[in-house]
Order: C-alpha cells, then sequence, then structure tokens
C-alpha cells in the first residue's frame, strides 16, 4: 500500500464530511484483491471471519452430537464403533470449547469492543490477524485428523495416563495436545489486544462506571483468560513432552503424578467455563436495556459479581475432582467456594429481573432470547450448586446428569445469550435486519429442543448411565429415554438449521437496518451500520453511561486527529482522559507469515523435538518482518 | 407462552423419573445408609432449587405482564430492596446447603473396625477383585463380581493397573476413583439381600461403555457358603466333553491369561476363571454366563466387545463346544 | 505456499491413514491365513503371508498394531530375558544385530517356533496376529530411526529411553 | 447522526510514552501470561516435590557454581538495563547504541552459562520426574533469555541502520528494557527454587 505523504499533516478540524470521509477511507481501507484480503487488519473484517468460522465448527460439532444421539438412541446399537464415538465425542468436546465458544466470544469482542468504546481499530491490530489465523490452523488441524481417522480420542480433559505416552497410542493425544496451543495462542493474544483495548483506547469521558457492561465482561473475561490458559499451556506442554522425549511429569513410578495432569487442567478448565459465560452475560446486561427501555439496574453490583465471578472463578476447580480422593479439608473448603460462585450468578439475575420489573419489555427476538436464557440457565446454575456439593458429586459426577447439567450453563447460559447477541447486532454488523417472524421459530424450537433433549439427561444420569460411553445395555432401562432425547435432538438441531438460514438469507435479503435499529444506547450504535473502516468519523465523546439516549439529536464529538495515517486516541485508564495521539499499524502480510512459520513448528513438534529448533528460524525471520518500520506514515512519530 | 409449555412438561418428565427410579444401578433407588443419605441430600437440594425456579420464573413472568410504573426513584429503591434481599436469601440457602452436605458426609469417614475388606483392581475393562485374608490361603482371587454379607460394613480398597478407572455402585453409595499411583478406599453398609450393578465412571478407553460389575449381598451364612465355594480349587470335569474342554484350556493359549485353579491354567493376565460359572456375568457384564454365550465370546470377542484385551484364538467348532461345557461347569 | 500445503496435507493422509488406523479383528480365514510363511531351508529369511503382503504390511507401521505389540512384550514377559531390548540372558534386541535376520519373517518365526539356546515357542499362547503385532514392536525397536509410529515411554521405572527417541544408544557387540 | 465538537485533541503529542504507549501495556499483559506460566511451572516443581519422598530424587542438589554465575551476571545486567532506559528516554542515540551492545553482551553472556548450568543439574529430563520439572523450569527460562536476546539484536540492526532516526524506536528500546527487567526478576524465584529448595 502506497501512499503519498502530505507536507503538513492533515486533521480533520477544518474539512468538511465528504473529503473527511474520503480521507479517512482511503487511509483506513482494505485494499480489495486477493492479499488484500490475507493482510487486512481492520478488526470487523477480522472478527466477522472470526464469527463466521466459529459458527461453522458450532454447525460441524452439532453433528458430530447428532451422530452421537443417534448412536445411544438404541441400546448396543452399531451405528459408530467404539473407536470412533471416542473420537467423535472427543473432538464434539474439544471443538465446542476451544474452537466454538471461546472463540466465538472473543470474536464478538474483537468485532465490538472497539466499537462499543469508540476507537478506529482494536489495539495490536496485527496480532488480532495473527491470532485468526492461529485459531484457523487449530481447528483445520483437529478436523483433517478426524477426518484421516487419527483424530483425538482421549477426551476433551485428556486424562493421563489414557493420553500419556503408553496408552495412548499413536499421534492423537499429541495433535489434541498441539490444537490446544494454537488455540490458546490465538485466545491469549485476543485477550491482550482486548485489555488493551479497554485500557487506553476508550472514548474521551467514558470513565470506568460508564463503560458498556458487555465490554466489561470482556475486560474479566481477558483477564481470567490470561491468567488460566497459562495452565493447560504448561500441561499439554507436559503432556507433550511425557510422549515425545520421554519426561516423567505424570508417571508415578517416577516421582510424576497422575493428578497434577487433572489440577493443571482444571485450574484451567473451571474458569474456562467463565470465560464462556461472562461475555454472555455481558451481552445479556448490554442487549436488556434497550428491550426494556431503561438503563440497567444495578450497573456496580453487576461489575462487582463480573469481577467476584472472575476472582471466585481459580477457587473451585477442584470440584471436578470430588471423587478423586482428596483430602476432605479441601474438599469442605471447595464445596463452599464452589457454592459461593452463585452469589454474583444471583445478583446479575436480580438485576435483570429488577430492570425488566421495572421497564417496559419489548418482547423481540434478542429478548426472546433472554427470556430463553433465563428460563434454562438457572436450571443450569442450581444443577450446579448440586454438583457443588461433595456428597451428591459423588453420585452424579461423570454421569449424564452432569452432562445435562454442563449443557444448561453453556447452551442455556451461553448459546442463548449468543444467538440473542447475533440478532441484536447483525443489523449493525451486516447493514440488514434478521427475520424477526423466523427468529421466533427460533427461538421456540431451540428453548423446547434444548430442555426435551437435556433435561431427561438428568434422570438418566440419576438412573446410572454414565458418560462417554459409547453404547448401553438393554437390560439398563435407559432405552426409552435415550430414544426420546435423540429424537428431541432433532428439534433442537432444526432450531439450528432456521437459524442459519436465517442468517445466511438475511445477509443478503433482510430488511435495511439503519444505523441504530433498536434505538439502543451505545456507542457502537452511532455509526453507520456496518461501520465503516474507520468506525468512526469523528471520535465521540461520553457524557453518560447511556450516551445516545442522553444525547438524541447531537453527538458530542472530538476533532484533530490526523486522517492521513492511522490515528486514534489514547486515553487514561481510570477517568478516559485523552492522553495522546497514537498511530494504529496498518495492513501486513507478515502476521499470516508468522502463522505459517509457527504452524510449521507446532506441527512438526508432533513429530521431532527438533522442529522447536530448526523451526524458530522462520519464525523468527517471519517476526522480524512483521516489527521491521517500512516506513508508512504509521512509523513516524 | 414457551415457557409455560416447558415448564409442564419438565413436570411430566419429573413425574416420570420418580417413576423410573428405581432400579439394579440407579442413585435413586438406596439401599445402604451412604447411599441414603445421599439420596436425601439430593431431595434436599432439588426441592430447594425447584422452589428458587419456580420463583424467579414467577417473578420473571409478572415482570413481563405488569404495565404500572411507579417514578424512577422509587422504582431504583424498590429495587435495591428486592434485590438485596434476594441476595442475602441466596447467601442464606448457599450456607445451609454447604452445612447440610458437610453433614451428611461427616457419619462416612468414621472407620469401621470390623469391615470386610476387599481390594478391587481396575483393568482395561474388568474388575480384579481379591477378598485378603491373615492366612494365605484363606485369600482368594475372583473378577466382576463382588459378594458381601448383609449388615457388615465393606471397605473397597481400590487400585488401577493401567488407566484410571471410577468404582460406582449407585444403589449403594457414591463413586471413588481408581487413580495409577493412588490407593482410594470407600466404606459402605448394605441391608437389604439383593444384587446391584455397578459402572466404570471413568473414561478408560475403548471398551469404557462394557465395564460392569456386580454386587450380590447376601445374608452372611449364605456369604459365607459362598466365600468357602470361592476357595476350593476348581471343579474337576464330569463328562469327557468337558475333560476335553479342560485339555483345550491348558494347552491353547486360554492358559497364558487366566487361571483356573487346580488345572494347569496359571496366567494372570486375564480375568480368574476357577469358579466362572458361580458368576453371573461374562465379560465385565457383557454377557450372562450361559453355554452359547461362552461359545459365541470365545469364538469371536473383538466382535462383541471390539478392542478388549482378549485375542481370537482359532479353534474348530467341536473345540468350541468342549471348552464351552468345561467353563459352564466351573461352578 | 498452498502448493505446500496441499502436499503436506496429502503426505500426511497417507502416513496417517495407515498409521493411526486401528483395526481391532481380524476375520478368521485372514487371521489364518497370516500364518502362513514361508521360510528358507536355513530358519533365516523368507516370505511373509501373501495377505499380510496384500494388506499392506499392517504390523510395521500403525501405531496401534505396535502399541499392541508393545503390552503383549510385557504381558508375556520378554523383558524377563531380553529386558527393555538391551538384552540380559536373551539377546539384546535394539542393537541392530539380529541373529537369525532382521526381516519380519525371521523374527515373527523367531518368537512363534522359538530358536536354539533358550528362545521358548510361544505358538500356543500368543494368536498369529498377536505374534505379528510383536514382531512389528520388536523389529521398531531395532530400527536406526524412530519411526513416527514408535511408542513413547512406559508408566514405570526409568530403564533405556523410549522407542521413539531410536536409534537407542545401545552399544553394539564386538561380534556378529 | 449530527455531530456536535466538544473537544480538540489537536494539541496531543503524536506519539503515547510510557503508560501512554499501547506497546508499553501490551508488554505488561504478555508479561502477566508469561509470569503465570512461570508460577504454575514453580507450582508443578513444589507439588512435584511435596509427593516426593525425597527431594531431589535420584540426583544431588544441582552444582551451585553456573547457576550462581548466571544469576550474578543477571543482576549485573540490571545496571546497563537501567542506563539504556534512561538515555532512550532522552533519545540519545549514540549512548543507545552502546548500550544495546552491552545489553546483547549480557544476553549473550547467561546463555553460554546456561549450557553449564543444565550440565551442572546432575540429572537428565528422562530419568525421573524432578529431571523433568528442572528441565522444563530452565528451559522455559532460557527460552526467554533466547527471546528477549534476539529482540535486543534486531534492536541493535535498527538502531544502526536510517531507521534510527525515529523517536518510535527509542519507545521500542524502552519495552525492551522492561521485558529484560521481567527476565531478571523471574529468574530469581526460579533460583530460589532450583537451587534452595533442594538444600533445605
Amino acid at each position: 500500500m502506497t501512499r503519498g505523504r502530505p507536507a503538513e499533516d492533515l486533521r480533520d478540524t477544518a474539512l468538511a464530511e465528504v473529503e473527511l470521509t474520503h480521507g479517512l477511507a482511503r487511509t483506513w481501507q482494505t485494499p480489495s484483491g486477493f492479499w488484500g484480503a490475507l493482510a487486512t487488519v481492520d478488526h470487523k473484517i477480522i472478527g466477522r471471519r472470526y464469527i463466521a468460522t466459529a459458527f461453522v465448527f458450532l454447525a460441524l460439532g452439532g453433528v458430530l452430537a447428532l451422530l452421537m444421539r443417534w448412536q445411544l438412541a438404541r441400546p448396543e446399537s452399531r451405528i459408530l464403533s467404539p473407536d470412533l464415538y471416542n473420537q467423535v465425542f472427543t473432538i464434539h468436546g474439544t471443538n465446542m470449547m476451544f474452537l466454538f465458544a471461546v472463540p466465538v466470544m472473543e470474536a464478538m469482542a474483537v468485532y465490538l469492543v472497539p466499537l462499543m468504546v469508540g476507537t478506529r481499530n482494536i489495539a495490536v491490530p496485527r496480532l488480532n490477524a495473527f491470532s485468526y489465523w492461529m485459531y484457523l490452523v487449530g481447528g483445520v488441524l483437529l478436523w483433517v485428523a478426524f477426518v484421516l481417522d487419527m483424530g483425538p480420542d482421549v477426551g476433551w480433559f485428556a486424562y493421563v495416563p489414557l493420553a500419556g505416552p503408553q496408552y495412548g497410542a499413536g499421534k492423537r493425544a499429541d495433535i489434541w495436545a498441539q490444537m490446544i496451543t494454537f488455540t490458546e495462542i490465538s485466545a491469549l493474544a485476543v485477550a491482550v489486544e482486548i485489555v488493551v483495548t479497554v485500557l487506553k483506547q476508550r472514548a474521551p469521558g467514558m470513565s470506568l462506571d460508564r463503560i458498556p457492561l458487555f465490554v466489561w465482561s470482556m475486560l474479566v473475561t481477558s483477564f481470567i483468560i490470561i491468567l488460566a490458559m497459562p495452565a493447560v499451556m504448561v500441561a499439554s506442554t507436559s503432556l507433550i513432552l511425557d510422549r515425545l522425549v520421554g519426561t516423567h511429569f505424570f508417571n508415578p513410578a517416577e516421582g510424576g503424578d497422575v493428578l497434577l495432569w487433572q489440577h493443571l487442567f482444571w485450574f484451567f478448565g473451571h474458569p474456562e467455563v467463565y470465560i464462556i459465560f461472562l461475555p454472555a452475560v455481558g451481552m445479556i446486561s448490554s442487549i436488556l436495556p434497550t428491550f426494556t427501555r431503561r438503563p440497567i439496574f444495578g450497573y456496580l453490583p453487576l461489575v462487582l459479581a463480573l469481577v467476584g465471578t472472575g476472582i471466585l472463578a481459580f477457587g473451585l476447580w477442584v470440584h471436578h475432582m470430588f471423587t478423586t480422593g482428596l483430602p476432605r479439608v479441601g474438599e469442605s473448603f471447595f464445596t463452599a467456594s464452589s457454592m459461593a460462585i452463585a452469589v454474583p450468578s444471583g445478583i446479575q439475575i436480580f438485576c435483570w429481573l429488577a430492570t425488566i420489573w421495572y421497564g417496559r419489555p419489548v418482547l423481540k427476538t434478542p429478548m426472546l432470547f433472554i427470556l430463553a436464557f433465563l428460563f434454562t440457565f438457572v436450571i443450569g446454575g442450581l444443577t450446579g450448586v448440586m454438583v457443588a456439593s461433595v456428597p451428591l458429586d459423588t453420585q452424579v459426577h461423570d454421569t449424564y446428569f452432569v452432562v445435562a447439567h454442563f449443557h444448561y450453563v453453556l447452551v442455556g447460559g451461553a448459546v442463548f445469550p449468543l444467538l440473542g447477541g447475533v440478532y441484536y447486532w447483525f443489523p449493525k454488523i451486516t447493514g440488514r435486519m434478521m427475520s424477526e417472524r423466523i427468529g421466533r421459530w427460533v427461538v421456540g424450537l431451540l428453548l423446547a429442543g434444548f430442555n426435551l433433549t437435556f433435561f431427561p439427561m438428568h434422570i438418566l444420569g440419576l438412573q446410572g448411565m454414565t458418560r462417554r460411553i459409547y453404547t448401553y445395555q438393554a437390560d439398563m432401562g435407559w432405552g426409552g429415554m435415550n430414544l426420546f432425547v435423540s429424537l428431541s435432538s432433532l428439534v433442537l438441531a432444526t432450531g439450528f438449521l432456521l437459524f442459519f438460514i436465517d442468517a445466511f438469507r438475511s445477509a443478503r435479503h433482510g430488511a435495511p437496518a439503519g444505523d441504530n435499529p433498536w434505538g439502543a444506547a451505545t456507542l457502537e450504535w452511532a455509526t453507520s451500520s456496518p461501520p465503516p473502516p474507520y468506525n468512526f468519523v469523528r471520535i465521540p465523546v461520553v457524557e453518560s453511561a447511556s450516551p445516545l439516549w442522553d444525547s438524541p439529536d447531537a453527538l458530542p464529538v472530538a476533532t484533530g486527529l490526523r486522517m492521513d495515517r492511522r490515528e486514534l486516541l489514547v486515553s487514561t485508564v481510570a477517568d478516559a482522559v485523552p492522553e495522546a495521539r497514537e498511530s494504529s499499524p496498518g495492513n501486513s502480510i507478515w502476521p499470516l507469515w508468522a502463522a505459517a512459520a509457527t504452524t510449521i513448528l507446532l506441527i512438526a513438534s508432533i513429530f521431532t523435538p527438533w522442529a522447536v529448533v530448526w523451526g524458530a528460524i522462520p519464525v523468527t525471520i517471519a517476526l522480524i518482518g512483521w516489527f521491521w518500520p517500512k516506513g508508512t506514515p504509521e512509523d513516524e512519530s | 407462552m414457551k415457557p409455560g409449555r416447558a415448564a409442564r412438561l419438565c413436570f411430566l418428565l419429573l413425574c416420570l423419573c420418580c417413576a423410573g427410579c428405581t432400579g439394579w444401578q440407579s442413585a435413586m433407588d438406596p439401599q445402604g445408609p451412604a447411599a441414603r443419605r445421599l439420596d436425601q441430600l439430593f431431595w434436599l437440594f432439588t426441592g430447594t432449587a425447584a422452589l428458587i425456579w419456580l420463583l424467579v420464573m414467577l417473578v420473571l413472568a409478572l415482570a413481563l405482564l405488569r404495565r404500572r410504573m411507579p417514578p424512577e426513584a422509587v422504582a431504583e429503591h424498590r429495587s435495591t430492596v428486592a434485590v438485596g434481599g434476594a441476595v442475602a436469601a441466596t447467601v442464606l440457602i448457599i450456607t445451609g446447603l454447604t452445612f447440610a452436605s458437610y453433614l451428611a458426609t461427616r457419619q462416612d469417614s468414621a472407620g469401621h473396625a470390623d469391615a470386610l475388606v476387599i481390594r478391587v483392581r481396575g483393568f482395561q475393562w474388568w474388575w480384579e477383585v481379591t477378598y485378603p485374608d491373615a492366612a494365605p490361603d484363606h485369600s482368594f482371587l475372583t473378577a466382576n463380581e463382588i459378594h458381601i454379607p448383609v449388615g457388615r460394613p465393606v471397605r473397597i480398597e481400590l487400585a488401577a493397573a493401567d488407566v484410571i478407572h471410577s468404582f460406582w455402585v449407585p444403589n449403594l453409595a457414591g463413586k471413588q476413583d481408581m487413580i495409577p499411583g493412588r490407593d482410594n478406599a470407600l466404606t459402605f453398609t448394605v441391608q437389604q439381600p439383593g444384587i446391584y450393578r455397578g459402572q466404570c465412571a471413568e473414561f478408560c478407553g475403548l471398551q469404557h461403555a462394557h465395564m460392569a460389575l456386580l454386587v450380590v449381598a447376601e445374608p452372611p451364612e449364605a456369604f459365607e457358603r459362598w466365600r468357602a465355594a470361592q476357595l476350593a480349587e476348581a471343579q474337576a470335569p464330569r463328562t469327557p466333553e468337558a475333560a476335553e474342554g479342560q485339555r483345550l484350556l491348558e494347552i491353547k493359549a486360554c492358559g497364558a491369561c487366566h487361571t483356573v485353579r487346580g488345572t494347569a491354567a496359571a496366567g494372570t493376565l486375564g480375568p480368574d476363571l476357577t469358579h466362572l460359572a458361580s458368576r453371573q456375568y461374562l465379560a465385565a457384564g457383557m454377557l450372562p454366563v450361559t453355554r452359547g454365550a461362552l461359545a459365541a465370546w470365545i469364538a469371536d470377542p473383538q466382535t462383541i466387545k471390539p478392542g478388549n484385551n482378549m485375542p481370537m484364538v482359532s479353534l474348530s467348532a467341536d473345540e468350541l463346544q468342549a471348552l464351552s461345557a468345561y467353563l459352564v461347569d466351573l461352578k | 505456499m498452498t502448493a505446500l500445503r496441499c502436499a503436506a496435507l496429502v503426505v500426511l493422509a497417507l502416513a496417517g491413514c495407515k498409521q493411526e488406523e486401528r483395526a481391532m479383528r481380524l476375520d478368521p480365514p485372514i487371521a489364518e491365513a497370516m500364518d502362513a510363511v514361508a521360510l528358507m531351508p536355513d530358519g533365516i529369511g523368507g516370505r511373509p503371508p501373501e495377505v499380510h503382503v496384500a494388506m499392506g504390511n499392517p504390523y510395521r507401521g500403525n501405531a496401534y498394531q505396535i502399541s499392541q505389540g508393545k503390552r503383549l512384550y510385557e504381558w508375556f514377559n520378554c523383558r524377563g530375558c531380553h529386558a527393555d531390548g538391551g538384552g540380559g540372558s536373551g539377546p539384546a534386541l535394539m542393537d541392530g544385530w539380529w541373529r537369525y535376520g532382521p526381516d519380519l519373517v525371521s523374527i515373527y518365526v523367531s518368537i512363534r517356533d522359538g530358536r536354539p539356546n533358550g528362545m521358548p515357542p510361544f505358538r500356543d499362547r500368543l494368536t498369529p496376529e498377536q505374534i505379528w503385532q510383536l514382531t512389528g514392536y520388536i523389529q521398531m525397536m531395532g530400527a536406526y530411526s524412530a519411526s513416527a509410529a514408535a511408542p513413547g515411554r512406559n508408566d514405570r521405572m526409568f530403564s533405556r529411553p523410549s522407542e521413539n527417541r531410536a536409534p537407542a544408544a545401545a552399544p553394539a557387540p564386538g561380534q556378529p | 447522526m449530527k455531530h456536535r465538537v466538544v473537544i480538540d485533541l489537536a494539541e496531543l503529542p503524536p506519539q503515547g510514552v510510557g503508560s501512554a504507549s499501547l506497546t508499553w501495556w501490551g508488554t505488561l499483559a504478555f508479561m502477566l501470561i508469561e509470569g503465570t506460566g512461570f508460577a504454575l511451572m514453580i507450582g508443578v516443581y513444589l507439588y512435584l516435590g511435596s509427593l516426593a519422598p525425597e527431594w531431589p530424587l535420584g540426583a544431588p542438589p544441582p552444582a551451585l557454581g553456573p547457576g550462581t554465575a548466571v544469576t550474578l551476571v543477571l543482576l549485573a545486567s540490571l545496571i546497563p538495563n537501567w542506563l539504556l532506559s534512561r538515555w532512550a528516554e532522552a533519545e540519545d542515540l549514540r549512548r543507545v547504541r552502546i548500550g544495546l551492545l552491552i545489553m546483547a553482551a549480557f544476553g549473550v553472556a547467561p546463555m553460554v552459562l546456561r549450557v553449564l548450568e543444565f550440565r551442572a543439574l546432575g540429572i537428565s529430563w528422562d530419568s525421573n520426574a524432578y529431571g523433568s520439572a528442572v528441565w522444563m523450569l530452565l528451559g522455559l527460562h532460557t527460552t526467554h533469555i533466547i527471546t528477549d536476546l534476539a529482540e535486543t539484536f534486531v534492536l541493535c540492526a535498527m538502531m544502526f541502520s536510517r531507521h534510527a532516526r525515529n523517536a518510535r524506536r527509542f519507545g521500542d528500546v524502552q519495552d525492551g528494557v522492561l521485558y529484560w527487567y521481567f527476565v531478571v526478576l523471574t529468574w530469581l524465584p526460579i533460583y530460589a527454587c532450583l537451587y534452595g529448595i533442594p538444600r533445605l
């Protein structure tokens, strides 16, 4: 990309609107064409890709779920072999957690957070591009392995020794571990971008108590990611080392410990649940005011609940290990802390109820999703209290009760709000509305299908049906309910199918949306739909927590940014007082090369440890290419 | 409308649950004090949870239906009071439930001096059961079926031979993992004679689904009879066909992995077969012990339980007949 | 780049298909035919059964079959004499020196029929399929470079670098 | 939507310095990630140590010499690192160049000593869990030294090229300085663990 350099810098201060938008568009645009698409660092384009890819993985994981339900519909059925079933449930879990749930929440944030805080691009945007490529490769790695009949078959939790060198034959567990590395790198990168964006790039005046709650939730989530994901990196690295070079981290005969894996995995694995759940509650808190026509009740308690959940999230990993025979004192502590998480969750639910109570509810599709969420998630939360109790957990642990519980929490608690969020922000992202009529059908089918599918699983679990079994015997008496569950899952699948059809159709033929179709209050609605490459013609200035409601006629804005280079505003952490004008890196193909080099290193290291040594050379070259100054206006000072 | 319909359905399902609570592998049909306490705790939690859920749904429904709007300041104040009260109630309920679960397990941790000790070791994909005794000739080995006397505490010492397994007999107690390199134990008492099924609850590989065990609780006298019978060497063949079966067991690959005490078969890699026919099931709950099932299993173990470690030994039809005739007599 | 990736994918696919497949059951006729090795008169070297060739030599490059062989090596106490391949009362198996030939058929026959000076026959204790699994594992143990299908260490006391770190550092014996 | 101009930002500096710089915050976030990684690895070491009947397992405590030498070199490097930071702040190109060369030397020295340090552990990574843990801890930290060393080399190359005439480069140097502080500071608990715990 070459641009002429004007003698003196161009400011937006004195320019006419047309001239201004043209100039900004020229500076911030993504060049058309294949290489332009690969080199872009626009958070909206990358966010869109991220969201679309995540939903592709959702669909694929859903197909696996249907396969499992087909197999389990009848006792001793032989549709899937045990080997294939083990791969299918492992990949379903891994895919849904690492390739759908976490990335899709971060993807929504990548798209929305810069708009909601009123800036022009996400912080460290090239890292953002890199993180998408890493994510994509990680997902492709897992699925290609599956297609080649070498998919991981050790569960998404990959417990040693089953996943260890002796019992995990072949490269299946290594592929799992390296897929973790890919997705962790991408998740951590996005977390860093979001933290920096939220802390330093907020519009002037957006002090901490005016940050939209979705942004707050993403800030907390990002910190959880930063503190939790290293644990699974340590775990998966140790696993690969055990398998590949013969270390003994998990070998009890040589001083290692089998439970060490579980501690490390769940130290990450439990916060992981909140990494998925907190963005969802953030979405609710951001959507709800729009459809109750009033500001959210209890902004401060809601923020505190988010932060409190984030802190407590690190104190309850042991409740996944209640049956491993840990000391009783520890168990009591973890029972208490696991139950304590119900308090911040309760606070949020009560605040939402109060908001609805004193609001004027408008029952559009996003709002219906929130109601579906409340209906479903409260059940999941309450069964969560049950599994938090050590004695009860010894009965329901690793049974279908737990399968039901966490689907209530993850689908009811996270996917419903997410879909509500998609219906809500779709017009912003595409410029077109999704169908209200189909949307109601989607909510209805999903809610009915979900509850009919998963509620009976509670009972199956109590009747003794354990998890991760590829079949069961006819005399167990689980056949009828399993058939019911399998048939219900078709209703659920129809709901998802309808959602995808609606999204595809609306993206082309939906009614044009306009800037603010729902009459919402937050900054992302202050720009056109879809937003221009530079997000805002002028940086908005925030004077309250509901800026668009409180200044309905004219948006207060700031001027003085240059438009001949990518420039955005850096503000202070607490009060968002403008501090500096900072350049934002332009498009670059180097993140792609760096991702390719990292891919070679990581995949080759499944086969030989020396790949870490020689593979580091192309990675270094790519990183130098990435950071080496290119003489663009963004590099000036 | 939707929530209402779903609620009715849930209620229906709940009734269905209560109807389907009994079973030989069900946490809802407790047969001992340990399991009963868990069951009571479960209903306490479930009742509380159902109540809370109904309340939340009620408030939600009213919130959607009501129309009257007080001024903002009043609304704010009332909300604060209501939310504060609800949070306080949450804290109270949580504390109560934590305390209740603490109480429920306190009794279980008490030691039992007179407990019957049984060692269970998990293998991929079967259970090795040892009844240890101070006198070595009074301890014996069996597999996949545990007999216990009614009314006496039983202490199951758990270990794993390969990967992690989990011992779970829901009618009798909660589960406990069997972890390589670590020792766990589980103590419970059974009050009703009966047959209870258990199943491995920790994913352990290809045949995790088919790793069941039976617990047979019987009156003390019956238990002692069983114990004495188990201590004996294997039943000698009574027919020429069975004698041929024993010979085959010894010269074919069978003896390399299985033990039949009193014969030359002394392998220790697979389940002990000395009293195979005294057990109800074969291959960890896979098939009933009948002559036909035995023949089918030996002829093609990989079709019946794909991936298990029993090889398909080439036998003629006559050999298969003889071998199954011998095995089905090992009472 | 795209071409390179495609090529890598194809290679991976070909390697992957055979390497990771888990065949748990042989049809009885095939299992029987697996035993039909044609041996040279001196008992060293020969031709593997036709069905073995037709199946694409499944016991050498397949991770699952090799892991089964490794399990059998342990279960049938091969360690008792050969240790972890370093040799004890029996010869070493990982130094690249083979008294009766390095090919699959020789190893297969050694296990099946035994060899002079103490190697017992395992004909009656293992099925042909199991002997092939063991053969694949043992041949891989003595390989000069690690195969991608080689297993890692066992969960027990450390005694030698794991198979996937070949060549194992056992010194060659002084005389052949 | 109509706009109402309320602030003019034209007078703000065209580039953030120190805590007003986005890369500074980015570096901080990455340090938090890696610091968590180090803490967890130390946790693994202590956890395995608490389970073992003796610690170290099957080996004498690692010889103090090379490790202590690395520690001293790293501590000594803090002084030129601090000076470099001041020179970068003052945008003194000549001194920054010298400082970077010194820091490159201070990066290479521990790498040489590190080789000896791995030998001084007296145990291989595949001997037992103790060996695995110490190799991983030391390896993890070595990776960080290598990364920072590579960064220092690249900065050197930049500062000796035409790109040096840019205030942004001095900011990059300062981020490098910050990261080196992190590398040195994380070493201290690792050093205490590796050499102190086995001698307790």
